[in-house]
């Protein structure tokens, strides 16, 4: 009995720690080394410079002796640090008020205008997007600002530098890492999006789903101020479609007719019109002047003023950045 | 002291996330690892925020019609709509700041073949006494 | 709803909850790649059943549409990461391949 | 209430404009540098606008400043905007430095990044500045948060602007500590909204002072203010956080530098100004014993910042490393904990936001004449060959110091007098003496250097374009105007600072 149990449990070990038995004709390719992690410590000693300083002794002395007992000390302080953190936080949170209870200070008269009145004063029927788009449009505008500076900065980090040749990379890789057993070819970043020809099934799903992404991500974007979602999820979704595009067809094919160009004026005009929109509602808004936008009846498409448009506004903004991040990060360029 | 945490248990969980999130900050060495705890430390944030517009026994803040086709707008139907925003901005903050931070560290990576900082460090040291004694030996061939 | 459904479908979260667990074990264990990536998959799709439980117990039809986005952002996400587990290999092999050639020049 | 139109609506316009001219900046065509002319004259106009609003609110006839709703909906329920007089003053400030940082050093990117590459920091600094007026202005602790984020993105984007091991590197390393700082500001945000429910500042001091008197969330309250206080000191470098600062200020190019050491660190100083002032309230502070772990950290950036500097042989590092110190001024004035205290502090954000560019534009121009070299045994005899960046160099190491009729001896001045008022006295004088000997001692021999007529006797000079002459000269002119007549500026801060809670 008590053997049975230790078999099964030891099973139950092999099959977690991944050494169970394994079917006889799974292909196993024989002359690669085993996984490593995700990156290695490279050696220590690069072998460039042969004199030996005080400070590179030092080092040495430091990496026989004392190096192994500060970097425990290190560990061992910020765990410390970590923990001690952690209980402060956890008496602070001891002592807020109760979760869920409506008496908490946070359910106060603002909760209950935007509740009472967005939907008259918006027009919204969801009363988050009327929020952000509507009482607290400005945090929402700096909010975009925040995306399309992070799209402008990996566009000039990632994207205006020289390209470095390939037998460059391997160089400067073999230079840091010697040796066989490093697999971390990150910098290797092969095109990962060539026309293929066996990627025929890939292709049959896209051409069925890319459309319906499609048309589901407009759907949450012109829905955006009557259900959940809007301008941001929406654009999400669209930049899935570009991203499964970009899979199934090859770079080459979207970059027909989504380059580098396209991306810069489409978001730059995007975005202006949505800074005239809010800039004309902000101006009038605080010098007390009607802005003259129907709010419309709510639940129709066509309704809440100015928020079906900034939503398409926002949603073109995303699509593109994001299908720009995806692009640059593993082709280098978009 | 504990039976306050329970009732505050998803307030608990969210500080618990986010000293993972600074542990990792403080532990790895590893900069993709590090950005990853960073992005613990904002979800926990999230957390915390949703966790604060809670209310019990409401509905989420969209509209609801009564049985006449009225829209409901009593304020004791809805939750709180305003960490809702709130989280909404910062996950598109914490998108983009991630995006930028995963992009230099690809770049270190070109630069000097490793993630850790503090190796890219070496290497840059080295290059530059390299450069030094490069600089020095054309000096002294023009002195010749 | 009636209380044994309800406690049906409680049941269910926490026995979806409890293999995601083990899902994650095996992602972040998993001795080759494949395994990872299966594993992630899993979450996924597991994910997903959860979220239309979810649904089901809160009484919010909202949460089924995002049942859908997670199912595309899932699918997509797979499709990523074979492709680039393709290319890696490929590149791979060429590398070893090129070393190997040096060494025997 | 009679306000003038432009003046009113000038906070919203100032941010706003800057926004505009960030996006519509990468479709503008490349040619003759037209994006950055683009960006220098939108910064020109916001300089005209908010000298405006300075004249506007110092001459009426009660200057208690306006609230200026964002959008349709009044106080608790919109966005907000305050411009007072002490705002004003600030943006005007930050203005004036921004555009003769960028006109400065307007030959020197040529040199260093691609036309591209140009465009994009032009972009940038739009948004920087954007996001320093919004900082300044801003109303609202959820608004701060996300220009907070794009100014963190936009300062690690200016450091990597040129493509160097070294700039990665720091851009990485500054990007990694400014994001733990986001982080911990998140959650004291959270944390503040879960016990006050609203966003807004004032609104939530209202909150605050009537918990404080029931005592109920007395350690919520704690942990929120010190989080708020370690996220922000760690953008704004504050000692024990300070080790990105070197290398983000020393390895990058040089309007970066003077924009990232002159602006950047300011906007967030100001923020926590703000933070104390208007969200908790200076008896608050005091009550939960922040103000003197303030002044500690103050005094402590004062004396090793310098102590740093010493030890620096590159002269950009040598000139960040004495950033340190200075943002330590700042801190001490603050940690005072008293109205006059902070009028000092802000006299000395306006003093070190004018005297830091200066020094960075007119190292970079030094530097350029001894081929690029910033070591500072490199740099003997630059004075002879580019006067105008060497009396620059020397106008602002002795305003660092604190001679009289230097700017940087109002700041120092209005610091010791504002100590007196304060129990401190002693450590806040013995720690502004022991620094004015430290930074004496390391700005003396780095002045000394550009005079020695040594090795380097052989350097051609270089023609530098009016744009340099005319920018360093008008740094001068401000240094000795401020220096000269700093008790008018003094009053208009302290006023401003009056009204400001």
């Amino acid at each position: 009995m008590n053997d049975e149990i230790k078999i099964i449990w030891l099973k139950f070990f092999n099959w977690v720690m991944g050494n169970g038995p394994r079917p006889e004709n799974e292909i196993i390719p024989p002359e690669l080394p085993p996984d490593l992690p995700f990156t290695r410590t490279p050696d220590k000693k690069h072998s460039r410079f042969h004199e030996i300083t005080i400070s590179e002794r030092l080092i040495q002395w430091l990496s026989l002796h004392g190096l192994h007992v500060f970097a425990n000390f290190y560990n061992i302080l910020s765990i410390i640090v970590c923990l001690l953190i952690i209980a402060l936080m956890l008496m602070t949170v001891a002592d807020l008020p109760p979760f869920g209870d409506f008496h908490n200070p946070a359910n106060n008269e603002v909760v209950e205008r935007y509740i009472k009145a967005g939907a008259r004063e918006t027009g919204a029927e969801n009363i988050v997007a009327g929020m952000i788009l509507d009482y607290r449009a400005f945090d929402t505008f700096g909010e975009s600002a925040v995306l399309f500076t992070g799209a402008i900065t990996v566009l000039m980090i990632l994207g205006t530098s020289v390209k470095k040749d390939k037998s460059e990379l391997k160089r400067l890789h073999l230079k840091t890492h010697s040796g066989f057993e490093d697999r971390n070819f990150l910098a290797f970043a092969p095109s990962l999006h060539i026309y293929r020809d066996d990627d025929a099934i890939l292709r049959g799903v896209a051409s069925l789903s890319i459309p319906v992404i499609i048309i589901m991500g407009c759907v949450v974007i012109i829905s955006g101020h009557l259900t959940p979602g809007g301008g941001f999820s929406g654009g999400a979704i669209l930049s899935t479609a570009l991203i499964l595009c970009a899979n199934a067809y090859g770079f080459i094919k979207v970059h027909e007719f989504f380059s580098e160009r396209t991306f810069i004026v489409s978001s730059s005009s995007a975005l202006s019109i949505y800074a005239l929109a809010k800039g004309y509602s902000f101006l009038t808004g605080a010098n007390h002047i009607n802005s003259g936008i129907p709010i419309g009846t709510i639940g129709d498409i066509f309704s809440a003023g100015l928020i079906l448009p900034l939503n398409i506004c926002v949603g073109i903004v995303v699509a593109g950045t994001l299908y720009g991040f995806y692009a640059l990060f593993s082709e280098g360029e978009i | 002291m504990f039976t306050k945490l329970l009732l505050n248990h998803y307030e608990a969980a969210a500080v618990i996330l986010s000293g993972i999130g600074l542990a990792n900050l403080l532990l790895q060495k590893n900069m993709i690892k590090k950005i990853i705890g960073l992005n613990i430390m904002d979800t926990a944030a999230y957390l915390f925020l949703a966790a604060k517009g809670w209310v019990a026994g409401r509905e989420a803040p969209i509209l609801l019609q009564d049985i006449n086709g009225e829209w409901i707008t009593r304020v004791d139907t809805y939750v709180n709509p305003v960490p809702a925003g709130l989280v909404l901005t910062g996950i598109v903050v914490s998108v983009s700041v991630t995006a930028v931070a995963l992009s230099l560290t690809l770049k270190l990576y070109e630069k000097y073949g490793t993630l850790n900082i503090d190796e890219a460090l070496l290497a840059m040291t080295e290059e530059q006494k390299i450069h030094e004694a490069i600089s020095e030996h054309a000096n002294e061939e023009i002195a010749i | 709803m009636h209380e044994i459904e309800y406690y049906l479908l409680v049941f269910c979260v926490i026995f979806l909850s409890a293999t995601i667990f083990l899902c994650l074990l095996r992602s972040s264990l998993g001795p080759r790649f494949t395994d990872r990536i299966i594993a992630a998959n899993i979450i996924g799709t597991k994910v997903i059943a959860l979220i239309s439980t979810l649904s089901l117990i809160i009484g919010e039809s909202y949460l089924v549409d995002i049942c859908l986005i997670y199912a595309i952002i899932s699918f997509i996400a797979l499709v990523v990461l074979a492709r680039s587990v393709i290319a890696h290999k490929n590149e791979q092999e060429d590398f070893f391949r090129e070393v190997i050639e040096k060494q025997n020049a | 209430m009679n306000l003038d139109f432009i003046a009113y609506n000038t906070p919203f316009i100032s941010i706003f404009l800057m926004m505009a001219a960030a996006i519509i900046t990468p479709i503008i065509p490349q040619e003759k540098r037209l994006p950055e002319k683009f960006s220098c004259l939108c910064i020109f106009i916001n300089i005209i606008l908010s000298g405006y609003l300075v004249y506007f609110l110092a001459t009426a006839p009660e200057n208690i400043g306006f609230n200026y709703p964002v959008g349709h909906f009044p106080a608790p329920w919109g966005n907000e905007l305050r411009a007072g007089l002490l705002e004003a003053v600030l943006a005007l400030i930050f203005c004036v430095a921004m555009f003769l940082s960028v006109t400065g050093n307007f030959y020197d990117t040529v040199n260093e990044i691609s036309a591209r590459r140009r465009q994009i920091l032009s972009v940038l600094i739009n948004l920087l500045t954007a996001a320093l007026l919004a900082l300044t202005y801003t109303n609202d602790i959820f608004t701060a948060y996300v220009f907070i984020e794009i100014n963190t993105i936009a300062a690690c984007a200016i450091v990597a602007v040129k493509e160097t091991g070294g700039t990665i590197r720091a851009a990485l390393r500054y990007m990694v500590m400014s994001l733990v700082g986001s982080g911990i500001i998140l959650l004291s945000i959270c944390l503040l909204y879960g016990l006050t429910g609203h966003l807004l500042m004032q609104y939530m001091r209202l909150k605050i002072s009537e918990l404080v008197k029931t005592g109920m969330y007395d350690l919520p309250l704690l942990v929120s203010v010190a989080f708020m206080t370690s996220g922000l000191a760690v953008k704004s470098a504050l000692y024990p956080f300070c080790f990105w600062l070197p290398d983000a200020h020393g390895n990058s190019i040089n309007v970066s530098s003077a924009i990232l050491s002159g602006l950047v660190l300011k906007g967030h100083i100001f923020l926590i100004i703000k933070v104390f002032f208007r969200v908790f309230g200076l008896d608050v502070i005091s009550a939960l014993r922040m103000d003197i772990v303030i002044f500690i950290l103050g005094c402590a950036a004062i004396i090793m910042g310098s102590v740093h500097a010493l030890k620096q042989s590159n002269i950009k590092r040598l000139i960040a490393w004495s950033s340190v110190a200075q943002v330590g001024y700042i801190f001490l004035g603050l940690g005072l904990n008293s109205e006059i205290g902070i009028a000092a502090a802000c006299l000395h954000i306006v003093v070190h936001s004018l005297i830091k560019p200066m020094l960075f534009t007119s190292a970079g121009g030094l530097s350029n004449m001894a081929g690029h070299n910033k070591n500072l045994h490199d740099l003997a005899g630059t004075f002879y060959l580019n006067k105008s960046a060497g009396t620059a160099f020397i106008v602002g190491a002795c305003s660092m110091i604190g001679i009289p009729a230097f700017a940087g001896f109002a700041s120092k001045f209005a610091l010791t007098a504002a100590s007196f008022e304060s129990n401190l006295m002693i450590f806040a004088v013995a720690a502004l003496g022991a620094s004015s000997l430290l930074n004496a001692l390391y700005y003396i021999p780095a002045v000394l250097v550009i005079f020695a007529r040594g090795k380097n006797n052989n350097l051609e000079k270089i023609k530098l374009p009016l744009s340099f002459h005319v920018s360093i000269w008008i740094f001068i002119a401000l240094n000795f105007l401020i220096g000269l007549a700093f008790i008018p500026l003094l009053n208009l801060i302290t006023k401003g600072v009056s009204v400001f809670g």
